[in-house]
């Protein structure tokens, strides 16, 4: 899978540069949060500008990195959603799980105290 | 005379055919320009029940010496009926309990997301196997 | 175990399918990472061969009380074949002439373009109509 | 069918926008190109950028204008054929007919004496 990362200080911006996050590249996904983890970074922002399509396991990686973020006190923030993204977040109610913002600089200034 | 479309599709169990299915449900979308409504919002939903349905007759129906998977889109009238064919064990459409965001659950999601989607969704056993049915009635 | 890819395809006969079939082969082949070559040329082929075929089913074959045209899309291995079957009197392809640009037609390439394109063409009688089928080996 | 039709003096720009001409639209061009014959148009520029796909249908409409613009002693050219479309000349050996510029400036600029 294309994953961009770049570290900002301490928040990793993580690019997702996939048309489709779904059960075949999910994993991949998950695998590369969990990875960053273990490097002790916690504080993240999943830039998901250039995904057209994601489905429910997409929705589950993104999860799972928010659960590992939160467990670790960090946070996982998303940014970038395209209209057709945002609207599977509303269906499943996960737009009130997670912080969403419209584009990168915004989630990584949200982070500034 | 019905006008009707009718597409039987046999891939590989892999993910990596979840993208041709989905785009082959966006292509027929927006090539129904009898409909009103948004072509963009159907696409995407066809997209999405294709990719749900066929990921879970990969992931939890994959028989090692059966390697296929089967779906069908018809469209007749104003009907999508889209059947995802597996030959795993089967499973209780009934007892799937309904995601709760709040549970931050990595999973489960795909058949509420199906059963949002479209009007009908049936799990029925075959002789040789097992088919989710599902239908919609497109305005 | 030979890994195979099947679509079976009925659409009324009426040209803005050609749309829909021709983004489908494009999907398919857009699909097939494992082959080496010009993705998007292969991609722009099959849509072209599909469309020239189905709009010959639709032009030259079209009956009445038949308005369905049926498509077949299979690659097994290396092999992606073709098929579009039509209900019409039929014709002969030995007997075409290759076009000649500077007479200047302004029909008679859809089948010369075919046949530049894939490795096999033959149009077959059956029982119920004639099937044009066209195959290539993929690299 | 989506066509944008502007005069430049004595010369037609007809820009085709529709991702595929196929045998599904290619009479309506043909019967276009025809209207603007019978008032007298016979030198004109086909702006082909848009086009991603054309088959056969859609040559035969191309070379049906290219006759009754010679017929007239006009010219039909041209212009902006994406890759895929070009191939599509040089199998059929149509761009030994047609003259084709990269875009419609250099199309209409070839019209000056
Ligand atoms: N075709 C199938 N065969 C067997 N079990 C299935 C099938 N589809 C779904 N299931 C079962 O239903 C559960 C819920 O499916 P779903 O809502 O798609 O979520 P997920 O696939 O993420 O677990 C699955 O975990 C699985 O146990
Ligand atoms: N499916 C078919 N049924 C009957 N005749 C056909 C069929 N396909 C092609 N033909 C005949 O072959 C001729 C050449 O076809 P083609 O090369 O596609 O050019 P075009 O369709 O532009 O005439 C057609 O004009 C038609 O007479």
């Amino acid at each position: 899978m294309n994953i961009q990362v770049n570290e900002q200080g301490s928040i990793v911006l993580i690019s997702v540069e996939e048309e489709r996050l779904d059960a075949h590249n999910s994993t991949d996904l998950k695998t590369r949060l969990l990875s960053l983890f273990e490097d002790g970074k916690n504080n993240m922002v999943i830039n998901l500008e250039g995904v057209r399509f994601v489905d429910s396991s997409g929705l589950g990686a993104l999860v799972s990195g928010f659960k590992n973020a939160s467990a670790r006190n960090g946070s996982l923030k998303l940014a970038g959603l395209q209209p057709q993204v945002q609207s599977m977040f509303e269906l499943t109610r996960l737009h009130r799980v997670f912080e969403i913002f419209p584009n990168a600089e915004d989630a990584l200034a949200s982070f500034q105290p | 005379m019905s006008e009707r479309i009718e597409l039987d599709i046999t891939l590989p169990t892999e993910t990596r055919y979840l993208g041709l299915v989905g785009q082959i449900g966006e292509s027929m979308a927006r090539s129904l320009d009898r409909f009103s409504g948004d072509r963009e919002e159907l696409a995407y939903h066809i997209n999405l029940v294709l990719t749900e349905a066929m990921a879970n007759a990969i992931q939890h129906a994959k028989k090692p010496n059966s390697a296929e998977v089967r779906i069908t889109i018809s469209l007749i009238r104003h009907k999508l009926i889209i059947k995802v064919y597996d030959q795993g064990k089967g499973f209780d459409l009934c007892t799937l309990s309904t995601p709760d965001a709040a549970c931050l659950e990595e999973h489960g999601r795909g058949i509420f997301i199906i059963r949002t989607i479209m009007d009908k969704v049936i799990y029925r056993k075959l002789k040789d196997g097992h088919v989710l049915e599902m239908e919609k009635t497109l305005h």
